[in-house]
């Protein structure tokens, strides 16, 4: 672990790549890089790392010294952002009007009234319905540049910060290289495949019986992706027990409550990850109809009950 | 020689006011550039060379000046 | 478990479009709108200046179809140059610009100064940026620094396409400030050249001078081949406009019997304001895979120079991408009012005179070929050698005694080599 | 002098002429496919579709700038009924295919050598690309391509096709 500690990644030569591993984002990193050379990939490798760490050190709501703690603690007043949180807002608020207010960025508070560790839990409805009146983007003023909150709300980039940083370090090492590559945050994934090269990543699926429209995936257990990109929704893990219900712990914010009888784990494939992590998690928002949403959206996906 | 010069210039203006007057057969119509698009077509083509040429006779010659900007092209947007 | 009652909304092509918008869009490739482009160039006079000069040229194309344009120019140059003095039949002896040596030429040659030698470094950025869909906007700075001499400018300039894009209107300014530190200090117009080590008459060690320049023109395309542009320019220079290192002989009358012989050596002087204008015109035609370039203009000044100048390009298309261009350029000019081949011992002093060759009256003749060939994918090299002459009134009419014998615009014979690479990328 | 002053005053004379020069050619673009229709003879394969009609030509450095992005979005957009038809106006049909043959994109490519097709769009600049809403109906032009505008074109066609998505 002698390169992890002084580079902060561990580069391998896995077959024809080079495979960077390192820790960020709540869990493991792998990004692949099509070549030859390794000190092409030592510079892509430390390239993401630190595109990666900026993303999570910005966005991470554990921290009090980035832009959603200031925002977070704004108590009232306006926000002047920059750049790129701004389109991150902008997004929020555009995929809030298209969820018609099933993905809120400001439904985190609502974790505190919920443990998902398996447990049989009794809710407090009354914390829970105080907690409802601290969240709800229309509560929210934006107007493209900054943003006023009333006091104890919160956004949480949780829902799209993983996604957004797996698009970036995959689309700034391209730019970069122009190298067909992989990123893998914990199974959110984003593969490009340079212009003219015929290759294309393989990408290992679990429980393979049930993966729905992968067409001509005659390899089972593998989707093949030349440029796209893979987002699960869900936690198999991440549950709790109310009145002998198996409840995952995506919440809906208009309820305050898991949403029930949805699957899972969704797992989305298509263009990017950003994409891909949205529609997964709107398909477990829909609980029972996850599949006949992601049918209806043409995508290729993957569904655990 | 002054004489000839005048009647050049006088030439070359009306057949600028011509051009210029909207006549419909002159000119082409933006889909019509493929000619024109071309590397060689390019008025300031070879920029480096007439740079270095124009140099020479700066510091030969007792006159300078003349060339201007370029047009024509691609006629893209 | 299927049966849905809500109907299911089709959101995806939306998803698609907000990440696309939140991610940046997609990256687009390359395709040719930069470019690199160097030039080489070897000089040589007979017996006189040789001189390298190269230039590198960057082209850059910025977001929102902004353009950057960055050219580095660098030269050298030795070797000797009329310094205006007449031939005489016995050895004389000049002193250099620095005052502080002497050179000596033969009976019967032209003086030639031979401590000529500079290097140049100049660059030159100008910007570009479309204003709407028929307009560009242009802004340039440049600098120029040799030993002696120093200039800097900017510039600005505006096009604008009408008719469909078939005709371009454009108008560029330009000012330029040089500032100018002769070797050995300024000489005092039309003082006499001292011998060596005594002082030097001098006005002091530096001075400037100021340009102005205006090109305004049209561009208009005639048809699917061919294309034609005008231009009108302008420039009004004002200040120290003299050559430094250029002398006038001042010889003894015909009366004499040493007629025609140096008697002392005078600074030359010129005006200090030159207002100059040119008219040029230009057409080019493409003829089946060739083309043709034909360009005149015509050009005069309050200095009393006229100059008219043709020039014809023939490009000829050879098979695989090679190209063969032969150029001629012919030019001809008319002496300033105040070029004096010499000055007579005796009479009146006129308030300017120069002997400079460059502002006699002479013809000048180029001839060059291009052979350009690709290298590889968007790489093209062309290599010219070019040949050019001055030929003057070698026995000008105001030739008298010792004079009369001797060649007074020696001819001026070029050999010039260039080669240049481009890549776009 | 007079001389000079009086050709000066001839130039600036034809400047100021040129500035008066009007468009004379615009006209407006087909409010319907029929023209595209007509020369594709396409039984009706472009009905219920949101149809990008893009002028363009091998010789047209924006042109084939955004032949990549326009591949893009068909490939993405193709399942929800997004149809790409290139009108190429090469005049030198050979220069077309040459370059199809390297980029090889999944559109219909028109062949209008004369124009005329062109000539009925009264095109300004090139490339211009034209979109037609699923019922056929011209819904906007896009003159030139300019990279930093692709997200905002993309999302209106997202929009076409999700508003107007099949009922």
């Amino acid at each position: 672990m002698d390169s992890e500690s002084q580079f902060g990644y561990v580069l391998n030569r896995r077959d024809d790549v080079w495979v960077a591993e390192y820790s960020a984002m709540a869990g493991p990193c792998e990004v692949h890089m099509a070549t030859d050379r390794q000190s092409e990939a030592d510079r892509l490798a430390s390239l993401a790392l630190s595109e990666t760490r900026r993303i999570e050190q910005k966005f991470s709501r554990y921290r009090d010294d980035n832009i959603v703690h200031q925002i977070n603690s704004s108590n009232g007043e306006p926000v002047a952002v920059d750049d790129e949180t701004a389109r991150l807002l902008e997004y929020a608020k555009q995929v809030h009007a298209l969820s018609e207010g099933q993905f809120d960025i400001t439904s985190g508070v609502l974790r505190r009234a919920w443990v998902f560790r398996g447990e049989v839990v009794v809710p407090d409805r009354e914390f829970i319905d105080e907690l409802l009146e601290r969240v709800g983007w229309e509560r929210v003023t934006w107007d493209g540049s900054s943003l006023t909150m009333a006091p104890g709300m919160e956004i949480d980039f949780g829902g799209i910060g993983k996604e957004y940083a797996v698009d970036k370090v995959a689309g700034m090492l391209f730019e970069q290289s122009g190298l067909s590559l992989m990123v893998n945050f914990g199974g959110d994934i984003r593969t490009i495949v340079a212009e003219g090269s015929a290759r294309s990543w393989l990408v290992g699926i679990e429980d393979p019986s049930v993966v729905k429209g992968l067409s001509g995936s005659s390899a089972v257990g593998h989707a093949e992706l030349t440029n796209g990109a893979i987002a699960t929704s869900g936690d198999t893990n991440r549950f709790c027990i109310v009145d002998g219900k198996r409840l995952g712990h995506i919440l809906n914010p208009k309820t305050g409550w898991p949403v029930a009888g949805a699957p899972r784990t969704v797992t989305v494939i298509t263009s990017t990850c950003v994409e891909a992590g949205f529609l997964a998690t709107m398909a477990v928002l829909s609980g029972a109809g996850a599949e006949a949403f992601l049918q209806a959206q043409g995508v290729k996906y993957h569904v655990i009950w | 020689m002054k004489r000839i010069i005048l009647l050049m210039i006088t030439a070359l203006i009306v057949a600028a006011s011509l051009a210029l007057g909207g006549c419909s057969h002159v000119g082409v119509k933006v889909w019509e550039h493929d000619i024109l698009a071309k590397p060689e077509m390019q008025l300031d083509a070879g920029a480096n060379d007439r740079a270095l040429d124009d140099h020479i006779y700066f510091s030969k010659e007792a006159s300078s000046g003349g060339r201007g900007f370029a047009g024509g092209g691609c006629g893209c947007n | 478990m299927r049966l849905q009652l809500r109907k299911v909304a089709f959101i995806k092509p939306a998803v698609a479009a907000l990440a696309a918008a939140l991610l940046g869009g997609q990256a687009l490739p390359a395709t040719g709108q930069d470019n690199v482009e160097t030039s080489l160039l070897l000089y040589s006079e007979k017996d006189r200046v040789e001189a390298a000069e190269g230039i590198v040229n960057v082209g850059k194309m910025l977001k929102g179809d902004r353009t950057l344009n960055l050219r580095l120019t660098y030269d050298a140059l030795s070797g000797a140059s009329p310094s205006g003095a007449t031939p005489s039949s016995r050895v004389q002896t000049f002193t250099s610009p620095s005052g502080r040596g002497s050179y000596t030429i033969n009976p019967g040659e032209t003086p030639l100064d031979n401590t000529f030698h500079d290097t140049r470094f100049a660059g030159d950025i100008t910007f570009g940026q479309p204003v709407g869909r028929m307009s560009a906007l242009s802004l340039g700075a440049h600098l120029s620094s040799e030993h002696d001499y120093f200039s800097a400018g900017f510039n600005a300039g505006m096009t604008r396409d009408f008719n469909q894009r078939n005709t371009t209107v454009g108008l560029s300014g330009s000012v330029s400030f040089d500032n100018i530190n002769p070797e050995g200090g300024v000489p005092t117009a039309l003082a006499v050249m001292p011998g060596v080590g005594a002082t030097l008459p001098r006005e002091g060690s530096s001075d400037s001078k100021s340009t102005f320049d205006l090109v305004a023109g049209v561009s208009q395309i005639l048809d699917r081949k061919t294309i034609v542009r005008f231009n009108y320019s302008f420039s009004h220079a004002s200040g120290y406009l003299t050559d430094p290192y250029k002398i006038v002989s001042v010889v003894e009358p015909e009366s004499s019997a040493d007629a025609g012989e140096p008697v002392r050596y005078l600074y030359e002087s010129r005006p200090d304001s030159r207002t100059k204008h040119a008219l040029y015109g230009q057409i080019r035609r493409y003829i089946a895979g060739s083309t043709i370039d034909l360009s005149y203009r015509h050009f005069w000044d309050d200095w009393g120079v006229t100059s008219n100048t043709i020039e014809l390009f023939y490009r000829q298309k050879l098979p695989g991408g090679h190209a063969l261009q032969p150029h001629v350029r012919w030019y001809h000019q008319s002496a300033a009012d105040f070029h004096r081949v010499y000055l007579l011992d005796g009479a009146p002093t006129p308030e300017h005179a120069s002997a400079d060759y460059r502002l006699a009256r002479f013809d000048g003749l180029t001839l060059g070929l291009t052979y350009s060939l690709p290298i590889g994918e968007n790489m093209h090299l062309n290599i010219t050698p070019e040949f050019y002459t001055q030929r003057g009134d070698s026995s000008p009419p105001e030739a008298f005694g010792v004079l009369r014998q001797y060649d007074l615009f020696p001819d001026m014979d070029v050999i010039m080599v260039r080669a240049g690479f481009s890549y776009g990328f | 002098m007079i001389v000079s002053t009086s050709r000066a005053a001839g130039l600036v004379l034809l400047l100021s002429l040129s500035l008066f020069v009007s468009p004379a050619f615009s006209s407006d673009p087909p409010e319907t496919l029929a023209d595209v229709d007509s020369v594709l003879a396409s039984n009706g394969e472009l009905d219920g579709k949101v149809v990008l009609v893009d002028f363009w030509a091998s010789w047209c450095v924006p042109c084939r700038i955004s032949f990549p992005w326009m591949k893009s979005l068909a490939e993405r957009y193709g399942e929800q009924g997004f149809v790409v038809v290139a009108v190429n106006v090469d005049k030198d049909h050979n220069s077309a295919v040459e370059f199809l043959k390297q980029s090889d994109p999944p559109f219909t490519i028109i062949y209008d050598s004369t124009g005329s097709l062109a000539e009925k769009y009264g095109l300004e600049a090139m490339p211009t690309s034209f979109v037609y809403g699923r019922d056929g109906k011209l819904r906007s032009q896009h003159q030139g391509f300019h990279g930093e505008d692709t997200s905002k074109f993309e999302t209106q066609i997202a929009e076409l096709l999700r508003k107007e998505a099949k009922k």
